[in-house]
């Protein structure tokens, strides 16, 4: 019995809606009702997972919070973090408030509010880009690490890699005029066709492990017990 | 310096050269000249053909982590748009995309903007349209149902452009200022997969450069028209513009940049190279 | 017609597609065949690294990525958990520390799920402690920040990324690989698996990510279905040396029917 | 607006505070990381709350236009919060096996349609082997069309026959793997120097916040730049301050035993 409500449930839950996603997709007509209404089903993915911010927030300050109050390691970051969640919650609240649409209609959106947008676009975009931008610094040591002549296979990934840098910079152009065309012709031909096969495997991968997944082989948080 | 400390400096030399270099140019611009490549000229192209009245359709999809890259090059199209007569529906389906979207309008259209004249007849900014790809889905079905006023709140059917505008049938160009998900592959899927294939829905992508190696068999396959090929792309089209219209050439002292940060790369690698290729000459198995 | 417009081909092809995956899944399940799989180096490594990590008495870092249910990229995550099922298995047979990272918190009960029950078929189900799922807030940049400075400050011995990964993947494997661990990696989001291939030790390249959790389960059905995924690449590969010469040969039949 | 300028002081007093891991993981990166994390938390949070009262509540559609069907999901959703018990634990399977059935099902179709059919269509339709002027140089920039075709199928073929799990890389096969993992390499190689653009653009786009942005007042005017001296002084005092303190290092790590490169990435 409780492994029938454990698993056996879910697993028909989700086969079924899978199989009704794919027959809307073929055979039910675009605009028609029954259409319509897995359109709907759709519409409901945003709804039926929302609480789980709810959760990870939770999570998120518990870890925190036993982490202080058993003065753990680093335990006054962790004041950090709670801070943080505390005033941005705050400015959220504040938003969900005051939050008007441009029909003056009060929707308690709180993304969609001016604070939150404001700490968003002023504050929290910053660090945003800023840890972004870091990739500038690693792209270049992992070239400088891992760019070596070791073997053939390692040459090519150096060769194709150097000539793309040349011909995608600006400058490239200019030492020669065949720089930006050789690497155009590599973006056409040989990275189309390895990205090609590389497209090609992962849809043949990701239906075939969503069939296992369907069926119930697929060990994984519905997988079988043993 | 021994040889294998060639092979092996430490990464923080590496970051504070790139520092440096970087900085040069952006302090003092070099003016090193630029060439036009294939994939901006059909995105210029493209747009050049479409005559006076087609519609548009700019698409918003990118955050501030990427604004770098995609601003300049939706903010140059929009100006191509303007000046070629075309008439514009901009949208987000990235709810960070809209406050961008609406500040490359005011930046083009004047910062009045929506209080212009030409807004809803020329014009339209629908802001952020929430769904992601299923929201890219009903708006190419059917327009209005997506989101059924403007970004500032005025009801769709009430603005002339949008009566002409009702479906995916009616876009003459979508461009899609995409650095994610969604983006450019669900467009493709969603929208012109739907609608009549690329024929019917012309795409042209202002991409991040990381992002373009990825679309090139849509580009081969054509679903996909032209490519801004990140920062590099928004420098081409700027100057493309700037030949022929005079627009302001602003993204110099970036593309400069851009040319040292190469070259400096580069640079590491041969540098990485030669130490790896003594060390292994002189017996010790490099590892 | 019964079938939507513009989508015969294609139903033609998903039908063709899964009835391999199905056949040689079950002619595998009842021993009426027995495939062989080729060595996938990546996953190998995932023991050593474990291994390693015991004896240093450091910790396991683990990702999916961006990994959520939400999206169209789900089947990453989906493949991601279940490397995890078997890395935690594996870690609390060895008693060493893995601490996982979750990105979006709607898989974060998943992976709890998964966790627990990997303990539990080792034998350890009260080694495992949720506090070793760590939430970082489900944003790109603050989670891979947050990983980053985990790694850094635990000095892990072993990163391992599993999912859908977009730009962190080399913030991730790049200074990941100066805490000293053993990196393995893998995705299917191809504009990124350039990065895992060039700064992590071990990469899983596309469809090796979703092949890995039939082919550590070891189970005849799975590794069934892998075989059954070889039938259709054979079926791609003919299918496109027929259409090139078809079309060379000005025959557009098969191109025709593509388009139905 | 005086927020503005805290804005302005803000953004580049983090942006040098997170550069400065580069050095190393230090107490600044990491104050900035904590408070990230837990912003980072709320926006979560928050954007999930807008897209489940956009999707659930508002519009004509939904609950508000009196469509009360809605609740439903609202209620499943709630199923999550059974995460905090030991008992109920695996309730959060269903709303979490809705969700991943009705994804299978759009990925799977989404996956056929544009990941394989259009794949295989494009190869044998857009990539001429025959026809007037194929086998000419008239691609001018880009090479000979016919043959750039003839890479492109052969290149596509042999690299997928490197994702075969269950035929050995043998013989006549093995040199179609081999050959398929030069392709690969190349693939991943254009992928990262094409890349490099990117990621230095982005860098640039901050080094100009960092140079170019003021704050201007009728009285005074802030430069960007002007904060950046002390904000690294004070990665500087916290250097110094951390060399001064020896900290609790754990133990060296042996040398990981790195495999020979990229024969790994079988």
């Amino acid at each position: 019995m409780s492994l029938v409500v454990k698993r056996y449930i879910p697993l028909a839950i989700t086969f079924i809606m899978g199989i009704i996603m794919v027959i809307a997709t073929y055979f039910l007509v675009p605009g028609s009702p029954e259409r319509y209404a897995t359109t709907l089903l759709t519409g409901t993915v945003d709804v039926i997972v929302a609480t789980a911010g709810v959760i990870g927030l939770i999570v998120l300050l518990r870890h925190h919070g036993v982490n202080i109050s058993r003065r753990g390691k680093y335990w006054k970051y962790s004041t950090i973090t709670i801070i943080g969640v505390v005033l941005y919650l705050i400015v959220g609240l504040y938003g969900v408030a005051t939050q008007m649409d441009a029909l003056g209609t009060h929707r308690y959106l709180m993304l969609a509010s001016d604070p939150v947008a404001w700490v968003y676009n002023q504050l929290y975009a910053h660090m945003d880009a800023t840890i972004f931008s870091l990739l500038a610094f690693f792209i270049a040591s992992a070239a400088y690490r891992a760019f070596r002549l070791r073997s053939l296979e390692a040459s090519i990934l150096l060769l194709v890699g150097a000539l793309m840098l040349l011909g995608r910079a600006p400058i490239g152009g200019v030492m020669w005029e065949g720089f930006p065309n050789i690497a155009t012709w590599l973006l056409n031909v040989p990275n189309a066709a390895g990205n090609r096969a590389i497209t090609i495997g992962i849809a043949i991968g990701a239906i075939l492990l969503a069939v296992r997944q369907l069926m119930g082989v697929e060990r994984g948080y519905l997988g079988p017990e043993r | 310096m021994s040889t294998s400390s060639i092979a092996k400096i430490d990464r923080r030399y590496l970051y504070i050269l790139l520092f440096i270099v970087v900085s040069i140019p952006l302090l003092s611009p070099l003016k090193l000249p630029i060439p036009l490549g294939e994939h901006a000229k059909r995105v210029f192209d493209k747009t050049e053909s479409l005559t006076a009245g087609s519609v548009v359709i700019e698409s918003f999809d990118y955050g501030p982590s990427t604004r770098p890259e995609n601003y300049p090059q939706s903010k140059d199209h929009l100006f191509h748009a303007r000046e070629l007569g075309l008439k514009v529906v901009a949208l987000a389906f990235w709810p960070s995309g809209a406050p961008i979207g609406e500040e490359a309008l005011r930046e083009v259209y004047g910062s009045d903007f929506p209080d212009i004249p030409e807004y809803g007849v020329t014009v339209v900014y629908l802001g952020y349209v929430p769904g992601a790809e299923v929201g890219m889905q009903t708006f190419a079905d059917n327009c209005a149902t997506a989101k059924g006023t403007d970004h500032y709140g005025t009801s769709l059917p009430s603005l002339p452009l949008m009566q002409e505008v009702q479906s995916a049938e009616d876009f003459d160009l979508w461009a899609e200022w995409a650095s994610g998900t969604p983006g450019e592959q669900q467009v493709i899927q969603f929208v012109q997969g739907r609608h009549g294939g690329p024929s019917a829905v012309p795409i042209v992508v202002g991409a991040t450069a990381v992002s373009v190696s990825g679309m090139m068999n849509f580009y081969i396959s054509g679903q996909i028209y032209g490519i801004l090929n990140g920062l590099a792309g928004a420098g081409e089209y700027e100057f493309m513009l700037n030949v022929k219209y005079g627009y302001p050439y602003e993204q110099g002292p970036s593309l400069d940049a851009q040319s040292l940060g190469h070259v400096l790369i580069l640079a590491f690698i041969i540098v990485g190279n030669i130490g790896y290729l003594l060390t292994r000459s002189k017996g010790g198995k490099a590892k | 017609m019964i079938i939507n417009d513009g989508l015969v081909a294609s139903f033609v092809l998903l039908i063709v597609v899964v009835a391999e995956g199905l056949i040689a899944l079950f002619l595998s399940r009842t021993g009426k065949a027995h495939p062989k799989i080729r060595k996938i180096a990546g996953l190998e490594a995932i023991e050593e690294a474990i291994g390693r990590a015991t004896e240093m008495g450091r910790p396991i870092a683990y990702t999916t990525g961006l990994g959520g249910i939400r999206d169209q990229y789900y089947y990453q995550t989906i493949a991601g958990l279940n490397i995890l099922g078997y890395t935690a298995e594996l870690a609390a047979k060895y008693n060493a520390k893995l601490i996982y990272f979750p990105y979006d918190p709607t898989i974060m009960p998943m992976a709890v799920d998964v966790m627990e029950q990997a303990y539990l078929r080792a034998g350890k189900p009260e080694a495992f402690n949720r506090d070793n799922v760590q939430y970082l807030g489900g944003d790109q940049f603050p989670w891979a920040f947050g990983v980053l400075g985990a790694m850094h400050r635990e000095q892990t011995a072993a990163n391992i990324h599993m999912g859908p990964f977009w730009a962190e993947s080399l913030i991730l494997s790049e200074s990941g690989f100066y805490t000293g661990a053993i990196q393995i990696a893998g995705t299917a989001n191809y504009h990124q698996i350039a990065f895992f291939v060039v700064a992590a030790d071990y990469a899983l390249i596309g469809e090796e990510l979703m092949a890995a959790g039939a082919y550590l389960s070891k189970d005849p059905a799975q590794i069934g279905s892998l075989w059954g995924s070889d039938w259709a690449k054979i079926t791609t590969v003919a299918l496109l040396i027929l259409g090139v010469i078809l079309t060379a040969a000005g025959v557009t039949a098969l191109l025709d029917f593509f388009a139905l | 607006m005086i927020q503005d300028l805290f804005a302005l002081i803000f953004g580049v007093t983090v942006t040098v505070f997170i550069y400065s891991f580069l050095w190393k993981e230090n107490p600044l990166s990491r104050a900035v990381e904590h408070l990230f994390i837990g912003w980072a938390a709320v926006y979560t949070l928050a954007s999930m709350y807008d897209a489940a009262l956009t999707q659930g509540v508002w519009g004509a559609e939904r609950i508000e236009g009196g469509n009360y069907i809605w609740i439903i999901p609202i209620l499943i959703s709630l199923m999550y919060f059974f995460f905090f018990t030991k008992k109920y634990f695996y309730l959060y399977r269903y709303p979490v096996s809705i969700v991943v059935g009705i994804m299978a099902g759009m990925m799977i179709c989404g996956m056929i349609q544009s990941n394989f059919l259009v794949q295989i269509q494009s190869t044998a339709r857009d990539l001429p082997l025959v026809g007037a002027g194929v086998w000419d140089w008239s691609g001018g920039s880009t090479g000979i069309i016919g043959l750039n075709s003839l890479i492109v199928i052969i290149g596509t073929i042999t690299a997928l026959t490197f994702f075969f799990f269950t035929w050995e890389h043998k013989g006549a096969f093995g040199v179609s793997t081999k050959i398929g993992r030069y392709f690969l390499m190349a693939t991943f190689g254009a992928a990262y120097g094409s890349t490099v653009m990117a990621r230095i653009s982005l860098f640039i786009g901050r080094l100009r916040f960092l140079y170019e942005t003021t704050y201007e007042e009728p009285t005074y005017l802030v430069n960007a730049w002007y904060i950046i001296p002390i904000a690294v002084i004070c990665v500087i005092i916290m250097a110094l301050w951390m060399r001064s303190k020896p900290e609790e290092k754990p133990p060296e790590p042996a040398p990981a035993p790195k495999p020979e490169k990229p024969k790994s990435k079988g």
